[in-house]
């Protein structure tokens, strides 16, 4: 049963993450409400983050830091005692990438804001076309 | 020699005297008598340095000068041939004689944009000079598709809405052409991977590879790549055209922008398929089909023009087609009176054109109806438009005739009766659409009490029995008479001397190199 | 007892993030979204992904939702959906 | 090749790095100052880009190992005669749009030149850095500096573009995720980031289903930022509102720089005899080329806004190069990728000139461009030569890259695409004929005949133009018209190896 | 437009789930993700580096490059909201709020009204003011120090611990943002001011990219810390350690400057005079 169940839940990983993404670009496309975007812009990022943390997995492994790593000449260092570190290094940047993304977005908001005094898609859309 | 005018640096210099005229004009655009000076100047230059090239030409065959290269086994190349100095000689001398008389029309009619207009002008000659040098394909378009653009804001010159769409019209066909021509070329070029010209023509080794239906296609895309050429239904662009100032259409429409399309034709007939090709294909009774199909129709159409210049479109339409089907004949002597043809009809429709310039800004009439009487206000310029009349249809003192003559002799050579009635019966109807202009002005009588309204300053009143002579009334009109008297003196001279210039002499040796003898 | 946490945090995951997109409130779909980087940090802490974790607590869960929330409090709360 | 020989080819990155990160600072104090530093860093930017291409000429491809760490544990740059290409094309580019954004920044942006210049620096960062990079996931970053600075600069234009950039922003971010996405199916599958690794590792794989969906990821995240048909919905907008400088240094670098990203992961992370032969994708690809080329024409036909108009071009133009790419022989990707630097030299111009008659008329509709032939003479000229280019009259480049799309239509036997080119010409004739028209013909409707009068426009005539605009704009059109002469030389020397040799 | 959405999505979904059945098997030791290049990093990261965290050696010196340019990214960002939102030009139209200290009055001034000094008797309050707990106020004021302790030692600690310059220049930053939240925004930019927080930014990245550059100067590649060892007097690989180490700092400086400099903007709409 619970190797069975685990089988599930690591799969469910991947699940999990098409789905998520799924919600993401859903809220991209359909939301009207520009916070909403935003928030399903980073649903999408986090998605595809969790996507590569789950490429790094590794089993029987441990995080990757070294252990006794103050005088680390005198053991041996397995790869395969240590979880993938790369897709790690990866998704920091990608964490960056989406704060910085998500800044730039939060000012833009603010600016339609106060240009149009509305964050809503379709009322934005109307007061451009009235012009 | 050595040096800018060593032999084998006329060729560029004689495309890049119009580049330099054209800037110098813009550069003097705020001192109308300089800019009008920088034209002249050109002009007359750029004569002589044509003209310079053809006894070279005679004695050592064609002059090469490669610039650049512009693609894989392409190179921007000049190779002046004998063919293409009777094209470049034909239009560099009328650039003379139409640069004088635009300077008489434009100022009598007050004309806006002189500038642009004789920077545009510059333009398109280089375009034709360029088409004529040219030594392969490319070079061709690339100059083709100049002349098309730099006469866009001729045609467009008057900026009515009627000229705009006229203008838009003009540019659909040619450029829409183009697009045609650019397929045929690229077809060429893969086909055979060149396109140089040649006396025997290039394609022949493709015929191989490629099926005979490949390559019929590609000479129709050619075809309807020299829409210039204006044969129907590809011509309709040419009357709209006539909106322009006439000295455009004078030199443009009768001489530089159409020719241009003949010659293309002929180079292409010639020199890419060659003769043996053209008749193994079948094309040349194709071309000549539709060439006669042109002749009947426009003819037709002229007759029932009122508009004096609208009419000498499809006049000109006609003896375009006359030119095509002299080619399509494929004999030698055909070929050769298509040649000249390109420079005689040069003379007499650009002498007809100027008359009816003339007419229009001297005394301010357009249609044919209204020119009653005009033979005794305008002496000169009627005897003038007479000459050039009686000369398309082919009248013996004067240039039609030779060159008819020799059509006529091509078409008993190749033992196409067909086309020789269809090229008799045009000449027949060329009579027919002539007559009522000439009827009207020697013999109608102008009615009493008209105001001729051309011009702008003074109000004229001409009685029939005390005619004004109108032509002569302000000086600024000679620059007008003087220009069509000389065409029409030389479509005079060009009959009892068809070598003036070599014209003569260069078309032989045209042919001779096509056919390997008359 | 490992995958049970794993599948109970994948599953908020989903809620939370539906939620996020469906709530009326911008502040509460700032907060929601706060409470699922906030899951989703644990996740990864869960799968050894110790530095992304981290970093995810305090920028995804911490910074973002204070910008969120600033953005939230320069314009407007009330959403029509 | 020692190491110090090629330091020269981090200079192309670092230099606008470095720039942009005292540009704020020297903001504060003298702000005259940012727009030299912005000048003299692209210059610096642009002498290294044209030395690393020489070496490339001379010597062949030169890598360049970041930290000193070897591919794959390390990032390279990797450049190969395309990448040098690209690169002068983008610092050269960048070059001209820095000179010619002075007035606009000056005029628009007060109080922000410094936060404008070094987002405009980390833009041709970015711009540089997916252009040298060789390594798949830095090539993400890149993207992302460079999509960042542009959401921002963009937004600063006119009304509108606020909103046009937040749509660019979100669709944009979608694209780049959808990048990286493809970027984690391909590493999960082979373990690698670096390109030239991957192009080793992956033809075991190509049956993988895996590599399939990483690679049509790929290609759409890449599709949505080069603003290929379908999915060019944001561009438009973004474009058109965008401040003059900015559009005219964007609008003719992003799209190109994505389309170099689509001809590498094609053509070198993937094989042509998995991206051709197996999947077609390349078939596929041409098609949508040939149904941008049309919308684009058809669209930028209806459009009263010269910028506008100029960015359903742009859509056009895409379709070329991509249809060049799709048709995936010799002749017609040399077309294609000579197509890239013309098609950028011919944009620029074009915007050089929206700037322009903005600076002067205050408005870029086609109904602003009313006698600029009389008016603006110079900008005029700029305009017709640009023009010119588009439509593909020799002597310009464009007629040559023209000819070699052409060539390779025919003899791939791809009829849609060459009719598709051919249409496309005349419809760009027709657009241009039509501000051609309001720009020469002023007289119009036989109203005014009266003789050659230049004072109609009493009053109206502002500030001339100055010399930070036009300098650039001479620039470009001497570009377009060497670019056109000397394409043989352009064409053997350098793009002819661009060409991916498993064609 | 919903049903539009919902295929797209639904394709989308339908090629992921495509590509995903094949899939090297979950958390496979043997999987080519971490038999192919990782190996490398994990076995070399003590003798290369001598840093234990592989993630920290990897970031910050296999993939440096990476890494730096994830800074300009942030970087990007803390300049594109500035350039988005401030406005410079002063609005003396609106209407404020000022405390009067000594009577504990709050006085509302209108627009155009004249405007009390700044003085001792005077504070100038947010508009949409609530009184502040004094509790929570204090406590943050209290906790910020301890707060940015913590985050120096996460970034120094980054060799052997999870952690580093993002993590601690995030945390540094929050701390300054917990300070603007608990007093006000302007007690903040007293403290910290925009240009200061702008000159962080631009630092943090100096420092990342200078000493890039100095090991380029000192002779090898761009980012090549070992070149270091030449100004430290160390071997290479402690140099590689102090290069790594330099870096984060930079990091941690420049993503302090860049989330308080956008947290200023967003949470004032560029006025930059009330916060939250």
């Amino acid at each position: 049963m619970g190797d069975l169940a685990k089988e599930f839940v690591t799969t469910y990983n991947y699940w999990v993450y098409i789905i998520l993404m799924m919600i993401g670009l859903y809220a991209v496309m359909v939301k009207n409400n520009l916070v909403k975007k935003i928030i399903g812009m980073n649903i999408v990022q986090t998605a595809i983050i969790l996507f590569f943390i789950s490429i790094g997995a590794k089993r029987g492994a441990t995080i990757p830091i070294i252990a006794h790593g103050h005088n680390g000449g005198e053991h041996a260092v397995h790869a395969a005692d240590y979880i993938n570190p790369l897709p790690h290094v990866l998704m920091l940047t990608a964490i960056v990438v989406a704060v910085a993304t998500l800044g730039v977005a939060l000012s833009l908001a603010i600016k339609i804001y106060q240009e149009y005094g509305t964050l809503e898609e379709d009322d934005i859309r109307t007061q451009t076309r009235e012009e | 020699m050595t040096g800018m005018f060593g032999i084998e640096y006329r060729p560029l210099s004689a495309v890049l005297l119009p580049i330099i005229v054209a800037f110098l004009i813009l550069l003097s655009n705020k001192r109308p008598n300089l800019r009008e000076s920088w034209t002249l100047l050109g002009s007359v230059l750029l004569f002589l340095t044509v003209s310079s090239m053809s006894p070279i030409v005679l004695a050592e065959g064609p002059i090469q000068w490669t610039w650049f290269n512009l693609l894989p086994n392409i190179d921007f190349a000049f190779n002046v041939d004998a063919f293409g100095l009777v094209f470049a000689t034909t239009s560099s001398s009328l650039w003379i004689l139409v640069s004088l008389y635009s300077i008489g029309y434009m100022r009598s009619l007050k004309e806006h944009a002189q500038t642009r207009y004789y920077f545009c002008f510059a333009l398109a000659l280089l375009g034709a000079i360029g088409i004529a040098l040219s030594s392969n394909l490319v070079t061709m378009f690339v100059f083709y598709e100049i002349l098309t653009l730099s006469t866009y804001p001729l045609v467009a010159h008057e900026e009515s809405p009627e000229a705009i769409s006229a203008g838009h019209k003009y540019l659909a066909y040619l450029l829409g052409g183009g697009v045609f021509f650019l397929i045929g070329i690229l077809m060429t070029y893969l086909l055979v991977g060149t396109t140089d010209f040649n006396a025997h023509g290039i394609l022949s080794p493709a015929l191989g590879p490629a099926s005979k239906l490949t390559l019929q296609v590609v000479f129709f895309c050619f075809l309807l790549g020299f829409a210039k050429a204006a044969w129907m239904p590809v011509h309709s662009w040419l009357p709209s055209a006539m909106i322009a100032p006439t000295p455009v259409s004078a030199l443009l429409h009768a001489v530089a922008v159409v020719k241009a399309g003949v010659f293309g034709v002929i180079r292409i007939v010639c020199y890419i398929y060659g003769i043996d090709l053209m008749q193994e294909l079948g094309l040349g009774l194709a071309l000549a089909s539709i060439a006669a199909f042109t002749i009947v129709v426009a003819n037709l159409y002229a007759i029932g023009q009122d508009n004096l210049k609208r009419m000498l479109a499809y006049s000109t339409i006609n003896q375009l087609s006359f030119i095509l089907i002299a080619v399509a004949l494929l004999s030698p002597m055909a070929v050769a009176g298509a040649m000249l043809h390109i420079t005689f009809h040069g003379f007499m429709k650009i002498t007809l054109f100027l008359c009816a310039g003339a007419i229009t800004a001297i005394s301010g009439k357009k249609a044919i109806s209204e020119f009653k009487g005009l033979g005794r206000a305008m002496p000169i310029t009627m005897t003038a438009f007479l000459i050039g009349a009686f000369g398309m249809f082919g009248a013996p003192p004067l240039a039609g005739f030779i060159s008819k003559w020799h059509v006529v002799l091509g078409a008993v050579q190749s033992g196409q009766l067909v086309f020789l009635t269809i090229i008799l019966i045009g000449s027949i109807l060329d009579v027919v659409y002539f007559c009522p202009v000439i009827i009207n002005t020697f013999f109608g009588k102008m009615p009493e009490t008209e105001t001729l309204k051309g011009d702008l300053e003074e109000k004229v009143e001409v009685y029939s029995e005390k005619v004004e002579r109108l032509e002569t009334k302000r000086p600024i009109y000679y620059f007008m008479i003087i220009p069509l008297a000389i065409t029409a003196v030389f479509s005079i001279i060009f009959c009892i001397l068809p070598n003036t210039f070599s014209i003569y002499d260069l078309v032989q040796m045209a042919v001779k190199d096509i056919f390997g003898g008359m | 007892m490992n995958w049970q946490i794993e599948f109970i945090i994948l599953t908020m995951v989903i809620i939370l993030g539906i939620g996020a997109i469906t709530v009326k409130d911008l502040l509460g779909a700032g907060i929601l979204f706060g409470a699922y980087s906030f899951m989703m940090c644990l996740l990864w802490a869960i799968m050894g992904a110790v530095d992304v974790a981290f970093t995810e607590a305090s920028v995804g869960a911490g910074v973002s939702t204070v910008f969120f929330i600033s953005a939230v409090f320069r314009t407007t709360r009330g959403t029509k959906d | 090749m020692n190491p110090g020989q090629n330091d020269i080819i981090i200079l192309m990155v670092v230099a606008p790095l470095f720039a942009s990160i005292i540009v704020p600072i020297v903001g504060w104090r003298a702000k005259k100052l940012c727009y030299s530093l912005t000048i003299l860093a692209v210059l610096i930017s642009l002498f290294s880009s044209l030395i690393t291409a020489k070496t490339v000429m001379n010597h062949g491809p030169v890598q360049y190992y970041l930290g000193g760490w070897k591919p794959p544990w390390g990032i390279e740059f990797y450049i190969d005669h395309l990448n040098a290409f690209i690169a002068v094309v983008v610092t050269f580019i960048s070059f001209l749009g820095v000179i010619f954004s002075k007035t606009n920044v000056e005029n628009d942006l007060p109080n922000k030149e410094g936060a404008f210049y070094s987002l405009f620096l980390l833009l041709i960062t970015g711009l540089l850095g997916i252009v040298l990079t060789g390594d798949m996931f830095n090539l993400f970053v890149f993207l992302e500096v460079a999509s960042l600075s542009s959401y921002a600069l963009i937004a600063m234009g006119e009304k509108g573009a606020m909103y046009a950039s937040f749509r660019y922003l979100l669709i944009g971010t979608v694209g780049a995720s959808w990048y990286m996405l493809g970027v984690g199916y391909l590493y999960i599958v082979t373990g690698s980031l670096n390109m030239a690794n991957l192009s080793e590792l992956l033809p075991a794989l190509y049956q993988s289903k895996t590599i399939l969906v990483g690679f049509a990821f790929i290609l759409f995240g890449v599709g949505i930022k080069m603003a290929l048909f379908p999915l060019h919905a944001w561009l438009p907008d973004a474009y058109t509102y965008a401040p003059s400088a900015v559009s005219a240094m964007v609008a003719p670098l992003m799209t190109k720089v994505m389309i170099y990203v689509v001809i590498r992961v094609i053509f070198t992370v993937f094989q042509p005899e998995f991206t051709v032969d197996m999947i077609q994708a390349t078939s596929i690809l041409s098609w949508f080329g040939v149904l941008a080329i049309l919308f684009g024409g058809i669209m930028a036909l209806s459009q009263t806004d010269f910028k506008r108009m100029l960015c359903y071009i742009i859509v056009g133009e895409i379709g070329y190069i991509v249809g060049g790419v799709g048709i995936a022989n010799a002749t017609a990707l040399k077309g294609a990728i000579f197509h890239i630097l013309n098609d950028a030299l011919m944009m620029v111009c074009l915007f050089f000139v929206a700037g322009m008659v903005m600076y002067r008329k205050k408005g870029h509709r086609i109904s602003d461009f009313k006698g600029i032939f009389r008016e603006m003479p110079f900008a005029a000229i700029i305009f017709t030569v640009g023009a010119l280019a588009v439509i593909g009259v020799p002597p310009t480049g464009g007629f040559f890259s023209k000819w070699y799309l052409l060539l390779g239509g025919i003899e791939a036997k791809h009829w849609g695409f060459v009719v598709a080119l051919l249409i496309s010409t005349l419809i760009n004739v027709a657009l241009f004929a039509r501000v051609f028209d309001k720009g020469l013909y002023v007289h119009g409707h036989g109203s005014d005949h009266s003789s050659e009068s230049t004072d109609h426009s009493s009053g109206t005539l502002v500030q001339k133009t100055p010399l930070s605009m036009w300098i650039p704009a001479v620039i470009v059109i001497l570009a377009i018209l060497l670019a056109g002469i000397f394409n043989q030389a352009i064409l053997k020397n350098i793009v002819q190896f661009a060409v991916p040799s498993g064609l | 437009m919903k049903a539009f959405a919902l295929i797209i999505v639904i394709l989308c979904a339908g090629l992921l789930i495509y590509g995903t059945s094949d899939f090297p098997p979950w958390s496979d030791p043997e999987s080519p993700a971490s038999t192919h290049v990782s190996p490398y990093y994990i076995e070399h990261t003590i003798e290369d580096t001598s840093v234990p965290n592989i993630v920290t050696s990897v970031l910050a010196d296999y993939r440096g490059f990476d890494t730096m340019f994830e800074t300009i990214v942030i970087f990007t960002a803390g300049i594109a909201c500035f350039f988005l939102l401030r406005v410079t030009k002063r609005e003396d139209h609106e209407s404020r709020l000022y405390h009067h200290l000594v009577t504990g009055v709050t006085l509302r001034i209108k627009e155009g009204g004249k405007l009390p000094d700044e003085s001792e008797e005077f504070r100038r309050v947010d508009t949409e003011w609530v009184p502040y707990s004094l509790i929570i106020k204090i406590t943050c004021r209290l906790i910020v120090p301890f707060i940015m302790l913590f985050a120096l030692y996460v970034i120094a600690h980054g060799h052997h611990s999870p952690g580093g310059g993002f993590q601690g220049g995030v945390i540094i930053g929050a701390a300054m943002i917990l300070f603007a939240i608990s007093n006000d925004l302007r007690a903040a930019i007293l403290r910290l001011s925009e240009k200061m927080a702008t000159f962080f930014c631009s630092a943090g990245v100096f420092i990342y990219a200078g000493t890039g550059l100095l090991c380029l100067l000192l002779g090898l590649n761009f980012l090549d810390y070992g070149a270091l060892a030449k100004i430290l007097f160390t071997d290479p690989v402690t140099a590689r350690s102090h290069g790594i180490l330099a870096v984060e700092i930079g990091v941690g400086i420049a993503v302090m400057g860049v989330v308080v400099s956008i947290y200023y903007n967003l949470s004032s709409a560029g006025k930059h005079d009330e916060g939250l």
